[in-house]
């Protein structure tokens, strides 16, 4: 049965509409991220859902339910908020421990539950001190845990991990993920910027922008096939490099002239009818590889060179002032700044958008 | 709005608060609202009904006198005294009249009382009256009292502000409680705050024990400095040959009186401004002095504009330190001893007192109205800080 | 200067002994005189009026001022070294404090000399100015102008001719005459003891009043200075007699819980409201500024010489006053100026003409005064016989502007007069 | 009068100025004794630290001796003056104190300032924090806010007069002109003299100072609210609380800290404000407190500067503990730095 | 000649000893970055060099001068603080111009230098505004002028980018290499987290651990040959695995026998006299490899899989438990939870420390 349901949800403050009409269908169980950049609503829509901000159109459901009008602590959910959100005068059993104490259970339930939750996130040691006596992973499990005792439906966290340091993030990522697979019939809603996250985590990433979804889609698929630019350039770290080309030949596999006047042939079929129009041409850094001979996409100069250890960026000027290309190459290299090099990709993992920057892989 | 802010506007909850707040903001008002209308009062009204009555008509009884016997006309055989017993009170009307104190209101309105002896009175609504008698009124029937039963409309007056704001040398001591005040706002916030920049942010050996000090000394009762201080100005004032009261001696005195409490508050707030702050302005070679000025002062403005609105109701509104130190002849006399002295020798005057309790409240209002934006955001640092 | 009554003209002002003290004190132009008074409001633009007049005639630079709690500004004043050089206040016992600590400066002998010989019951005045010094020894240090009149109870005589009541001269008639309003309906009292800070004072009259008319002024003397104790039974039979008046239901408008709560300023309205709550109210001479605008003294207002007990006519007509008294806190030739000043009749003279201002001096023109009640009143001082000073002035502060005020307070409500007493007693007891 | 007002001008300016010249001046005046010169880094450096030495003092300056003069000094005054008798020159141990423990008076004083402690600065507080809440969630609050600050800016004179008004008694059959006594025989009461009634007629002066108060204790705790994170608000929320448990369970014990603020700084104000009784009832009907009883004992009758400075000593002990857990407030918080 | 040095530099507060001797040397125009785990002082020894807090023992020297009684203003520093630290009531020209105004600088130096800074951080078009009206990258690169304008010899930053978002943060580190570069005289002092910091800015890197310098050198030298288990656990994300193990033969190449009874030969010599002592060895998440054949390290179950997209995340259950080895292959695979595998790794980049957590490499 359908976990939760969101039919044409819109949100204004005022004159200022900041969601534009969502519609999403989330299943019991699933993990949702939602992804997007500063400002294009996420936590606006999350927050929709907690109850914690009025629906200005639209309909919402939860297990087949209107929610609109149901007070958040009648929608069965949690949420773990970025801030933590911990009441600082209490210790961590009381935090825990509140939503259960106002809606009066008895103090052995009470007690049962917290220790049940502070076991599983190792919190046995530190349930009677205070918040700020903690660190701020064992802060952020605390608010998890406050969450698992609501014992909820749907568990929503807004960014849960951007306070914290990146040790701490993988280390608290995994808990999540863990946690997760333990409540198996919990729906979980995520909201992040950060990738990685989204990637391990989701079932399913639903990407925003400026109010409107942008795709929906696992991670991988998100990866692999961004429905559009936007998508494209806002999965995967460093962003995909685009270079503004045109079609030369369209059909079942796709010639195009690449700013600069270099030919590519992509294995994307493209209708006749868009031959001479002009695309973004897309290719991952990580895709990139240094081409021998003569079969390569582009060649540039190197003008900064990171060496990561694991990886090694490259940033190669020449094809549009300004806006380097990157390259990744794994390992570390002994590229030097200065030198002209040729790189080209794998077929397969090219990219191709319109104009309008729709994707033209089906 | 997040939801946290108008969680209360769910359902009935929300017109709880309104209805709460509402009663608190009555609760409140009512004796500021009571005194605001019986100032604007009759003062013989003021002690004999409820100021909330003012606004309905009201009817009192009153004694009233009648003409003297020379103003006596002759009509055929019987001699009349006519006139009115409202003589120069319009929009007004007799209910009943009466002329045995202890039956006020034997007769009613247009009706001809006779008072045995052949004399008999009418007195009309309008306040017309005829006193006739058979004979002629001797002098002993002069200035007859009667007592009438007026009804009265709500009515107003703006006497006893006149009173107030014509009272001698109001003006002048308008302008006295203007020179006290004003100096004695501003010296206080600039020595108490360079004094809390000190306490905050600059190191040096016994800053505990000064801070110590400070807080300890906020609960010195005032009335006990009184002596040993007004002997040291006389002996100061003596040795340099300069009179014991002057505006310096009280500027210094409000000062010093309020500085515990100003650097307690102002200490709290710019030990609260942001440590890199000061620290940036250090690398950029700002010395302490510099730093406050240019940083710290502009940044605990609205500090500095809360306290000053306490330091200000506080000697405006004084009159014992004033008159321990200014003294009280005319030259130096505060508005608030100028009103003090048009209460009669024997104390209170309730039209008065609540005229000038109106008139001295002014000042302070417009202030704390022009300074409110400053005074929330104000105290805000200070008490995080503090909690 | 603005003089109320140009020099010369009106013939009811003793113009002469103006121009006397204007030849004697010729040298003192701009000398400065600060004076510091109990007068504020009306009585302060009086008080300026007849300063005008010294000014004029001296040209001493004088300052006057005063204030709400003048009582304890002079002590900060004085004991801080900052005095006025002239301070006026109608507290002997306070007065004989201040000259204890040296504070005051004696006027000499030659001024008591003079009250003696030129006031009404002068030799009781010189005894309240008379204390001892620093140094242990007496001497004269309070020169007394403007007087009050206690001894007096207030009424409506249209309200008395209409329900046929006589003005009583005995106490005895005029209990009768409280019990004959009762019965006929009415309330025989108005008694208010509110005032602020001081409520009580008001009582502290009465108790004085009935104590001068069943004890010999000795008595009365004794008492002011503890001698007799306020647990002694003339005391308590005084604080009993007030007591039947206060705190008889009937007897008082308002019924006796009112008593106490009552302002003085507001109780004598009672007399004049239509119909009237009470009939008689006791209270000294200055009252009729409370009376409601318009009330002319004589025609709508009217008081009696509190009367004295058959019963103790031995005692004859003793007179219950208070005054200011004129002190010297800064000694100057200015200031001794402005004592030789009030000797003079005009200086009294143009004050009486203005309302509010009764004095036992002799010398004066009682034409001048206002209207024929103050001149009445002005009578009574200075052909008193027995003239006592209000007792609780006399006492010291924590007492006579304390214990007793707070003592009658608890009395009117619900205190027995001993206890009463015993209580006043203990404060005093705490004092030595 | 315009050349009152020019004069009064100048010297407004002239007393504001000349303060502002000393901090200047003598800063500069330091600068220029320990001058810091480009080239030579040491003697630079040995010069700015010596700058930083003194200069400390400098700004703390006037307030220091400020505070040593007007306060430190009668302090130390008043304790060698509460050995002596009234007239401060017979030397007398500890009589005065003695006394002081005897005295009916004083222990009623003691009495009814303990119950205005008990009472007025929580009433404030709690009254303030309360419409602080609220008030920050309507619209209308700002009006609201404004209307109870209001009293701050009345004397406390004039704030007696007014509840005077409202106290006030008409005995017998008149109408009753106080509020209190209109309302109470509106609902079939008999009328009272409020202020008269031993015991309760603390708490109708208290009434008074409450009322003033409320809207500082409103503005501060108003200002700390803003602070209160609204996520813990929303958790609380989320959680199930309602509105009365959120404010008494999540946002209280957030401002407790400066509850504590304001208890204190009422608690000394309460100690402190003696003119309401003074106006209302002198003390009378058993309503004494120490400042009025200290002020009797030095002004009443010529004073008794012996006793007084006892009971200003005593008044002074009473709010010691608070003061002492204030100051290690103020070092802990300094620690923080 | 050299620019900074620290001579056994020491920072108590009380009796907690935060700092216990510090002996570093930094030459003219060097960048580099403290790192180390939060609260071991890094931010403290900055300071010290700011002249912001006392130095308790020790020397320190800036340019061959003794600056320990230097009070900050004279130093020749700049210092870019976490928190930005802009004067909220300044404009931004202000703000970059108040430590000259205050130098007493005539008006139009003044205005070059903060135009030519505010030029070279494209912040000319904000000269005028105040920085609450600037986003967190502005506000940044303001403070970054600020600290020009002072035209320091040494450049202090403390986490300068710790408060921006991902794109921003990235962004604003090329801006500081490039300043870097611009400023070659200038010295410059970093605190990070961040290792992607650490690693594309440092010319050396010192890794800080409880007040205790645990290594200095270049980035990929701490990378490749990390002095201690320490630094090797510290840079590298996710962390090198570390393995308990045996030196079962101790010689020029050395053999030892992992925990589970693996052995492994290493390319690193180790003395005869640690045969049979406990080690521990250590192998990067990217270095593992699928093992074809027998050829392996170690095998265990896959546990959890996160597909980055661009990596691939295997936490590989089976050696010590509760503590899964990481391995990150490269792209998209389609391991399953579940699998059992083999892992082998190049022997060139195996690791081994000794018990105290030295490395055996020299
Ligand atoms: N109370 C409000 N009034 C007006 N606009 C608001 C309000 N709250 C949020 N917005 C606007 O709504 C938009 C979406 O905000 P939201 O907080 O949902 O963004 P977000 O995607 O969570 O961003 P971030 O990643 O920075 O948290 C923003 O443009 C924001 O300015
Ligand atoms: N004023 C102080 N009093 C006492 N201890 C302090 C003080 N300041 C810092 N410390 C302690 O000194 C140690 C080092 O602090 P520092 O701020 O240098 O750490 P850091 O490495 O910068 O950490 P982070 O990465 O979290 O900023 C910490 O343990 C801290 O608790
Ligand atoms: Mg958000
Ligand atoms: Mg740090």
């Amino acid at each position: 049965m359908t976990g939760l349901t969101l039919k044409e949800i819109r949100k204004s403050y005022g004159s200022v509409d900041v969601l534009h009409g969502i519609d999403l269908e989330i299943n019991q169980g699933e993990f949702i991220v939602f992804v997007g950049p500063s400002g294009c609503g996420k936590s606006t829509l999350l927050r929709m859902i907690a109850g914690l901000e009025n629906i200005t159109g639209g309909e919402m459901y939860i297990d087949g339910q209107l929610v609109n009008d149901v007070p958040p602590s009648k929608r069965g959910i949690a949420m773990v908020f970025q801030s933590y959100a911990l009441y600082p005068h209490m210790t961590v059993f009381d935090n825990m421990a509140f939503g259960m104490k106002i809606a009066g259970e008895s103090k052995q339930e009470i007690d049962r539950r917290v220790r049940a939750a502070a076991d599983s996130l190792q919190l046995t040691n530190y349930l009677d001190r205070l918040p700020k006596a903690l660190s701020g992973g064992q802060r952020q499990r605390v608010a998890i845990g406050r969450a698992i005792c609501r014992d909820p439906k749907v568990f929503l966290f807004d960014e849960p991990l951007s306070n914290l340091d990146a040790a701490l993030r993988v280390a608290t990522r995994i808990e999540i993920a863990r946690l997760n697979e333990q409540m198996a019939d919990t729906t979980m809603i995520y909201v992040t910027h950060d990738q990685v996250e989204a990637m391990t985590l989701a079932d399913r990433i639903v990407v925003l922008s400026a109010g409107h979804i942008e795709q929906v889609g696992a991670p991988l698929e998100l990866y692999e096939r961004p429905a559009n630019l936007f998508v494209a350039k806002f999965i995967g770290s460093p962003a995909m490099n685009i270079i503004p080309s045109t079609i030369s030949k369209a059909g079942p596999t796709t010639t195009i002239t690449l700013k600069g006047g270099r030919s590519v042939t992509l294995d994307i079929a493209t209708p006749v009818s868009e031959n001479g129009k002009t695309a973004s041409f897309g290719v991952r850094p990580e895709d990139l590889q240094i081409a021998n001979g003569d079969d390569y996409i582009f060649e540039g100069e190197v003008s900064i060179v990171e060496a990561l250890g694991e990886v090694t960026l490259l940033y190669i000027e020449g094809l549009v002032p300004g806006e380097p290309i990157i390259a990744k190459l794994p390992g570390i290299t002994d590229i030097r700044k200065g030198q002209k090099m040729r790189f080209a990709a794998d077929r397969s993992k090219l990219h191709l958008f319109d104009a309008e920057g729709h994707t033209y892989r089906s | 709005m997040t939801l946290a802010r108008d969680f209360f506007k769910i359902g009935p909850a929300r017109l709880f608060v309104h209805f709460v707040v509402l009663v608190i903001v009555i609760l409140w008002l009512i004796p500021t609202l009571g005194i605001f209308i019986s100032s604007l009062r009759d003062k013989d009204q003021l002690v004999v009904s409820g100021w909330w009555t003012a606004f309905a008509g009201s009817s009192r009884t009153v004694a009233s006198r009648l003409g003297q016997p020379d103003q006596q006309k002759q009509e055929g055989a019987t001699y009349v005294i006519a006139g009115n017993v409202l003589e120069g009170q319009e929009g007004r009307s007799i209910r009943a009249f009466g002329t045995r104190v202890q039956q006020p209101a034997a007769y009613s309105a247009g009706e001809t009382a006779d008072l045995g002896d052949g004399v008999s009175l009418l007195v009309n609504s309008d306040g017309t009256y005829r006193y006739m008698k058979n004979a002629p009124f001797g002098p002993d029937d002069g200035g007859r009292r009667v007592y009438v039963s007026i009804a009265t409309p709500p009515e107003f007056t703006m006497q006893n502000y006149r009173t107030v704001l014509t009272g001698e040398g109001i003006g002048q001591s308008f302008i006295n409680s203007l020179t006290v005040t004003i100096p004695a706002t501003i010296i206080p916030i600039l020595i108490a705050a360079f004094a809390a920049y000190a306490l905050s942010w600059m190191e040096f050996p016994g800053r505990a024990l000064l801070i110590a000090l400070v807080v300890g000394l906020i609960v010195v009762p005032l009335q006990m400095s009184l002596i040993p201080l007004l002997r040291l100005y006389n002996t100061v004032g003596a040795a340099f040959d300069a009179p014991s009261k002057t505006y310096l001696g009280i500027w210094l005195a409000h000062t010093a009186f309020g500085m515990p409490l100003a650097i307690y508050l102002l200490r709290a707030y710019i030990a609260g401004l942001p440590k890199e702050i000061i620290e940036s302005a250090r690398v950029d070679g700002a010395s302490d002095f510099e730093i406050f000025v240019r940083i710290v002062l502009p940044l605990s403005f609205p500090a500095l504009a809360s306290f000053a609105i306490f330091q200000f109701l506080w000697v405006w509104n004084d009159l014992l330190v004033a008159m321990v130190f200014l003294g009280t002849d005319r030259q130096h006399l505060v508005l608030t001893g100028a009103l003090n002295a048009l209460l009669g020798s024997r104390g209170g005057n309730w039209e008065i007192l609540t005229a000038s309790a109106f008139v001295t409240i002014i000042v302070p209002l417009l202030v704390f109205f022009g300074l409110q934006r400053y005074l929330v955001r104000g105290l805000l640092a200070g008490s995080v800080k503090g909690g | 200067a603005d003089l109320k009554f140009p020099p010369g003209q009106d013939t009811k002002f003793n113009w002469k002994s103006y121009e006397e003290f204007k030849a004697a004190h010729a040298d003192l132009k701009g000398e400065p005189l600060t004076i510091f008074g109990p007068w504020r409001g009306e009585d302060e633009a009086f008080f300026r009026s007849i300063l005008a007049y010294f000014t004029e005639a001296t040209g001493i630079d004088a300052t006057y001022s005063s204030s709400e709690n003048y009582e304890q500004q002079i002590v900060i004043d004085t004991q801080a070294g900052s005095p006025p050089n002239v301070a006026i206040l109608p507290q002997p016992g306070l007065l004989a404090d201040l000259a204890s600590k040296g504070l005051l400066t004696p006027l000499g002998e030659e001024n008591a000399k003079w009250v003696k010989d030129n006031y009404g019951a002068g030799d009781s005045w010189v005894g309240y100015g008379t204390y001892k010094g620093k140094d242990g020894k007496e001497g004269y240090f309070a020169f007394p102008y403007k007087a009050d009149v206690k001894s007096l109870v207030w009424y409506v005589p249209e309200n008395f001719k209409e329900a046929g009541y006589k003005v009583p001269t005995t106490m005895e008639e005029l209990h009768a005459l409280s019990d004959q309003i009762v019965k006929d309906g009415g309330v025989p009292w108005c008694i208010g003891l509110g005032s602020g800070g001081a409520t009580g004072w008001p009582a502290t009259d009465w108790i004085e009043d009935i104590m001068l008319r069943m004890n010999k002024p000795d008595v009365y003397d004794k008492w002011t200075t503890n001698e007799v104790k306020f647990t002694d039974p003339a005391v308590v039979a005084a604080i009993e007699e007030f007591g039947k008046f206060a705190k008889n239901e009937s007897y008082v408008d308002g019924g006796a819980a009112a008593v106490a709560s009552t302002d003085f300023r507001d109780s004598p309205k009672g007399l004049f409201a239509v119909p009237p709550k009470c009939y008689l109210h006791h209270q000294a001479s200055f009252i009729p500024s409370f009376f409601p605008e318009g009330t002319k003294l004589g025609q709508d207002a009217d008081f009696f010489y509190m009367p004295t007990y058959a019963a103790h006519a031995d005692l004859g007509k003793p007179v219950l006053g208070a005054g200011t008294l004129v002190t010297i806190t800064k000694d100057s030739k200015a200031a001794r100026a402005f004592v030789e000043f009030l000797k003079t009749p005009i200086a009294h003279e143009v004050w009486m003409a203005q309302s509010s201002f009764l004095t036992p001096y002799k010398g004066v023109n009682t034409a001048a005064y206002a209207n024929e009640q103050m001149k009445r009143e002005g009578e009574i001082l200075t052909t008193a016989t027995t003239f006592r000073f209000d007792g609780s002035d006399l006492m010291p502060g924590k007492i006579g502007a304390g214990a007793f005020w707070t003592g009658m307070v608890d009395f009117v409500g619900g205190k027995s007069a001993e206890d009463t007493g015993k209580e006043i007693q203990a404060a005093w007891d705490g004092i030595k | 009068m315009l050349s009152q007002i020019v004069s009064a001008l100048g010297v407004v300016v002239v007393a504001v100025f000349a303060c502002s010249a000393y901090f200047y001046f003598s800063n500069k005046i330091l600068d220029l004794a320990l001058p810091v010169k480009d080239g030579d880094i040491r003697s630079a450096a040995r010069n700015l630290n010596r700058r930083a030495m003194i200069r400390p003092w400098l700004f703390l300056g006037p307030a220091l001796f400020l505070l040593v003069v007007y306060l430190v000094y009668p302090v130390v005054a008043t304790f060698i003056l509460s050995f002596y008798d009234r007239s401060g020159e017979q030397f007398v141990g500890f009589a005065n104190y003695q006394w002081a423990f005897s005295d009916r008076e004083f222990r009623q004083s003691i009495f009814n300032n303990i119950l205005w402690l008990a009472v007025v600065p929580a009433a404030c507080t709690f009254f303030g924090l309360v419409i602080a809440v609220m008030t920050d969630r309507i619209w209308w609050g700002n009006i609201a806010k404004s209307i109870v600050f209001m009293p701050m800016a009345i004397s406390f004179v004039g704030a007696s007069v007014i509840w005077k008004f409202i106290y006030e008694f008409r005995g017998g059959n008149d109408t009753q002109i106080g509020l209190l006594n209109a309302i109470v025989q509106l609902f079939g009461g008999t009328p009272q003299v409020w202020i008269s009634v031993p015991f309760w007629n603390n708490f109708f002066l208290m009434v008074i100072l409450i009322w003033i108060q409320t809207g500082f204790a409103m503005v501060i705790l108003s200002a700390a609210l803003r602070g209160i994170p609204e996520e813990t608000i929303e958790a609380a929320v989320i959680d199930g609380a309602n509105g009365w448990q959120i404010f008494w369970r999540i946002m209280v014990p957030q401002v407790w800290g400066t509850i504590a603020v304001v208890w204190t700084t009422i608690t000394i104000l309460v100690l402190k404000v003696f003119d309401i009784v003074l106006t209302m009832t002198n003390g009378q009907w058993n309503s004494m407190v120490l400042a009025n009883l200290m002020f009797n004992w030095m002004f009443r009758g010529g004073g008794d500067s012996g006793r007084s400075a006892v009971i200003a000593l005593i008044i002074m002990l009473a709010v010691t503990p608070i003061m002492v857990w204030n100051v290690r407030r103020a070092n802990r918080e300094l620690g923080g730095h």
